[in-house]
């Protein structure tokens, strides 16, 4: 832990608790997941956030409820982190009709209007431009408001990516692009992908300010993240941080992880967001470990809840199959 | 409404952004070269004097983008009119449309609506060769969560683009690059507003139904005179919307003439006209004294050269003689 | 080719690609993680180590860069297999699949060819949702310019690569994702090749014909024979080639049985069984004693939810119930 | 002129003729387009390259026959200076069945095989990954030849060009990247569509060497396309090379020219390559006024002779309407 950036933010002991539950929390949902995954009781594709957890956590600090959240297939932290309930998003794991998405998402495409939680994209990329236009709404209004952008350093190398950095930087938006830099995409390292493995330089060529982070310190990311924030409701245009980041599993329950060494991933295990934290933590005694302990008996009581919550909730009605396509119309709407 | 005023197609696409635009602080128009350009087809000539380079936004290269974009803005409050500038280039846009604006919704339980207009010029006719030919109607009808209009009058072209803004829901409507030069009356003031769903009826008549949309309409009809001649007394739907597709008007046409012909500009294999034809024969089938025939275009990439270019796409003298043999059978 | 051997439709797959690069030093395979990873769906797995990264060749993210890139090797001699990872994410090189490898030869007055095989897994069934299930093998098929193939059985599976690779035309094979785990026996030794057009009849049969492909053979072929049972006695007939369609075995069949069923996976409306439909419709109208039926999906971007999607895509209830109906009629 | 970079080439007077006469040749050809266009004879869409000359007929210097050329629908210049038949050429842009596409094409897609020249590309950045595919199989068979790419600014702001950078600079690829820039994609100029309007940043951000060139001196383009494609040659991958040009034109014969002011357009007037070279000629005495009115008066016989062979050659038959979607298959080819 830098001291120099620690002290930036005020880390207050009940900070730095809702810091380590929050983490806890994503990697207890997570684990569980991955068991339920083992029962067949969560299915389709499921990209575990584990080892990442500091990124999302540190990023939501710096944003308000009115700020707009754009996230990927690997969203579950991101959901978490911004304060979407835990049944509802269990129960959408499980395809529930009490799911955030009614059951119509599953893990990849969680939604909360309410959170301005805006998903759960499965096209690498596709969350991007997206994120350029609540931008430019915003912007358009005259509202104080910005969207967060988080997408993998895979999607750096699509179009969509190009397009939105500089749509985004032409007008000026008040977009934070997070590029959570976890040096594989699926199977394919960063340089087998990308010419210029300097994500930021990338940013940079559209005269977007752009810096990295060690994504695996949740209190250095929302040091980053705060000064990028403010930076771009200070009306700068877009800001662009990288966050440097592994992913502890697979990439989906259905990788075999051929493309890389069990030594690369042991070796960052060991700097584990959760574990480095709670050991600063504990040496700063910011908290005690009993109070950890209940923290943790807390979480995994609110994870099985949730299971509950999951299991016992209804399937929707096959009859409502095709509702939700289109929005119903009142009709006195049209004029 | 009885005091009429003469316009083109594109005056009408024109006044029917600039009137969206007055009417609700939301609407703008985004694309490539709306602004300063005034659009590659004229549509927007002086928009941007009027209403300035915020909601009259030139945009980059970059299809995805600001389609993308737009979807965005929708799901911000605002009410975009995405400009793609022809059907061609919108294959760059496809992901976001097909990906995002149709199942967003869908996906995220009814949470998000996507209350987007994308216009897209589409066709051939003016000899701009394959990249600049296509007809893809067909693809955008396919997908569920959009809906699809194609305005073949002035009428709908100045109307069409409210109700559609008023959707809660995305919107692509294609105007057929042979229209815009078009020139009649419409309605001089009054609601112009105009239904983005159901079929009309252009010409009635009994002996056929020929069923077609967009730039083929002025041909149906064309040959549907021409055929009134030889005392054949053809029945003109016009589908105006593509995606829903009214069904009702088609059926009761057929369940009238007994024998239909569709016309679509679209390559014959997999057309929107297989689509028609397929449900005339799952819903009139005992109707029909005839099979349904299909005048669409020849399956090639749309040729330059004036000659293979008509003789590639639905023309006058095809149809005639499509509703011909139609009616010996 | 007496001697058979058990393999699984990703074996096939695999052999085929193996042996094709074993025969032509011409060919290789590139795409998103057809190398390290061994292929999203482990269709590559192995190839790396026995040829190489040049020719088992990753790339980035990057799909209308890649697949143009494998046009342009293509135009320059090589034969490239390009695998886009699944049909959903093919929206984003369709410019390149349409403006680019389909027009070309056309645009050129013939003088460019380009020989190129793009394969991608297509279909629902594995929970992945709305932006992960689509089959858009009907927007494919439209396209003049390029061929578009299906395997549905592991003798396909392994003896139509080699011929699209021999082919001069892009051909795009779509590679249903419920397929790949299925087992069963193919020959060991000879010629293994199949020809990439023609339609096969995978079950005999006198009184409806089901028309099919891709991952719904097996439905149909389970729903004829439940039917069996009923004493109804349908033929089954597997498209194999979606472009250029086999019109001929199609109609013969219809000929024969005077009744049809279509079952596709994509959304009905604007489905390729449209076009089958028309196709039946314009050449075997007299022939048919009812209506032909459709079963395809739902209007509704695909569900995650076990039941939902089930219920949203064509099951051998279904299409038993279709049969069923159209016997009766 | 710039004497130490024309000092780097050989101004052979043989070489200087070329230059001048294939930029009048492009010239006097285009400016006869826009008349037949006036008459109808030539329809569809016309985008001229008059002002552009010197960046086509200076680049095509540097290139051997075996080396590959893709172009876009403002073709015309790089088709002639690559040296394909004019007669041919004419009759394409009349639609004849003599014309180099069999009147497939027309204006924007010319091509011709012998000549390596792959078209011709009416999509905004649709060449790209063409041309690093060209290059590709070129690398993969160790042939030394190179692939050259031209593309407006304009085509910067695609997806395509990002993801084509990328690829041919992550595979060192044999490819000259030539960005014509004229400052306008139709009515936009490029601080309209840019956030970064030094197009060699984008390139270099995928660590492609990059440079700019006045596009209006034939000699400084042909001196820095040799220097580019030595690199290329090289070895060192992709190259990428800016010239700095103007249309004096509207784009295409449907524009009225609303979006730039008439005095910009005739200070570039000025600058016109064929002016400046001609008087350069005169000056330091390597042509003689005569000398080049005698090429004047050859290249007006041989643009009439093209449109007289345009005029008098047959449509292709409507029967044959769709030869050439498919290839004829030799049925001996499969096994
Ligand atoms: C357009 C597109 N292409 C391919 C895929 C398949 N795919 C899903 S995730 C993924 C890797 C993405 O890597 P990255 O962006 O680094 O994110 P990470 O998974 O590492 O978080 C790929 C190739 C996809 N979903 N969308
Ligand atoms: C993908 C795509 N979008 C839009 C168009 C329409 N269009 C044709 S040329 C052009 C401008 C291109 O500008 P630039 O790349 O700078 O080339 P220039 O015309 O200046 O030579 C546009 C927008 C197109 N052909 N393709
Ligand atoms: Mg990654
Ligand atoms: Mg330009």
């Amino acid at each position: 832990m830098n001291p120099s950036i620690s002290e930036k933010i005020h880390l207050t002991k009940e900070h730095c608790t809702e810091l380590l539950r929050m983490m806890m929390l994503i990697r207890r949902f997570e684990e569980r997941c991955a068991e339920l995954y083992g029962e067949q009781k969560i299915r389709g594709f499921l990209h575990l956030y584990i080892g990442e957890e500091a990124n999302a956590v540190g990023v939501m600090q710096a944003l308000t409820p009115e700020d707009a959240v754009v996230a990927t297939y690997r969203e579950h932290g991101h959901a978490l982190a911004r304060g979407l309930p835990l049944p509802e998003v269990m129960a959408e794991m499980y395809g529930k009709a009490t799911g955030s998405s009614r059951g119509r998402g599953g893990s990849m495409h969680i939604f909360n209007a309410e959170r301005r939680f805006y998903g759960g994209n499965a096209i690498v990329g596709g969350g991007l431009p997206l994120a350029v236009g609540l931008a430019l709404a915003d912007k358009m209004n005259g509202r104080p408001r910005i969207t967060c952008c988080f997408f993998g350093e895979g999607a750096a190398a699509e179009g969509e990516f190009h397009e939105s950095m500089n749509l985004a930087a032409l007008w000026k938006l008040p977009v934070l692009f997070v590029c959570e830099n976890n040096l594989y995409a699926m199977g394919t390292s960063l340089e087998r992908s990308e010419s210029e493995t300097d994500i930021c330089q990338h940013a940079k060529s559209y005269r977007i300010a752009a810096g990295s982070v060690d994504g695996m310190d949740v209190v250095a990311v929302e040091v980053a993240a705060r000064r990028a924030v403010q930076a771009v409701r200070d009306g700068n245009g877009p800001q662009f941080l990288e966050t440097q980041t592994y992913r502890f599993r697979a990439h989906s329950m259905f990788d075999p992880e051929l493309y890389r060494d069990k030594a690369e991933v042991e070796k960052w295990k060991e700097r584990c967001p959760i574990k480095r934290f709670r050991e600063w933590i504990l040496a700063t005694g910011t908290l005690h470990e009993s109070e950890i302990a209940a923290i943790e008996i807390a979480i995994a009581d609110e994870v099985e809840n949730a299971v509950k919550f999951a299991e016992s909730s209804p399937w929707e009605p096959e009859a409502d199959l095709t509702r939700d396509v289109l929005t119903p119309i009142k009709r006195s709407a049209l004029t | 409404m009885s005091v009429l005023r003469k316009v083109t197609y594109r005056d009408a696409v024109r006044e029917a952004i600039q009137d969206a635009m007055h009417r609700d602080a939301s609407v703008f128009l985004m694309g490539e070269d709306v602004g300063r350009y005034g659009g590659a087809y004229g549509c927007s000539k002086g928009l941007l004097a009027e209403f300035g380079e915020d909601r009259i936004r030139d945009t980059p290269l970059a299809e995805a983008g600001f389609t993308g974009a737009g979807i965005g803005a929708a799901l911000g409050g605002m009410r975009p009119i995405v400009e793609i500038m022809t059907v061609n280039f919108s294959l760059l846009a496809l992901d976001q449309i097909v990906n995002t604006a149709a199942a967003i919704r869908h996906m995220s339980g009814g949470q998000f609506s996507v209350p987007l207009v994308i216009r897209m010029a589409t066709g051939a006719g003016r000899q701009l060769a394959a990249q600049h030919s296509h007809s893809l109607e067909n693809w955008y009808a396919h997908v569920p969560g959009i809906k699809v209009v194609a305005p073949a009058t002035l009428a709908d072209a100045r109307g069409m683009l409210w109700t559609a803004l008023q959707d809660p829901d995305p919107v692509v409507m294609f105007e057929h690059a042979m229209l815009y030069n078009d020139e009649g009356e419409i309605a001089a003031e009054g609601d112009l507003s105009m239904p983005i769903e159901g079929a009309a009826i252009r010409r009635p008549g009994t002996d056929c139904s020929i069923i077609t949309y967009g730039g083929s309409l002025k041909k149906a009809l064309a040959a549907a005179a021409e055929l009134a001649g030889e005392n054949f007394n053809c029945e003109v739907i016009d589908l105006r919307a593509l995606r829903p597709l009214d069904g009702k008007t088609i059926l009761a046409s057929v369940e009238k003439t007994h024998r239909a012909v569709i016309v679509d500009e679209g390559w014959r294999t997999g057309s929107l006209a297989a689509e028609i034809s397929a449900l005339i024969m799952e819903g009139a089938f005992f109707a029909l004294d005839a099979p349904v025939a299909r005048v669409c275009s020849a399956e090639v990439p749309i040729p330059y050269a004036r000659h293979l270019e008509i003789s590639a796409t639905p023309q006058v003298a095809g149809i005639i003689t499509a509703v011909r043999g139609v009616l010996r059978r």
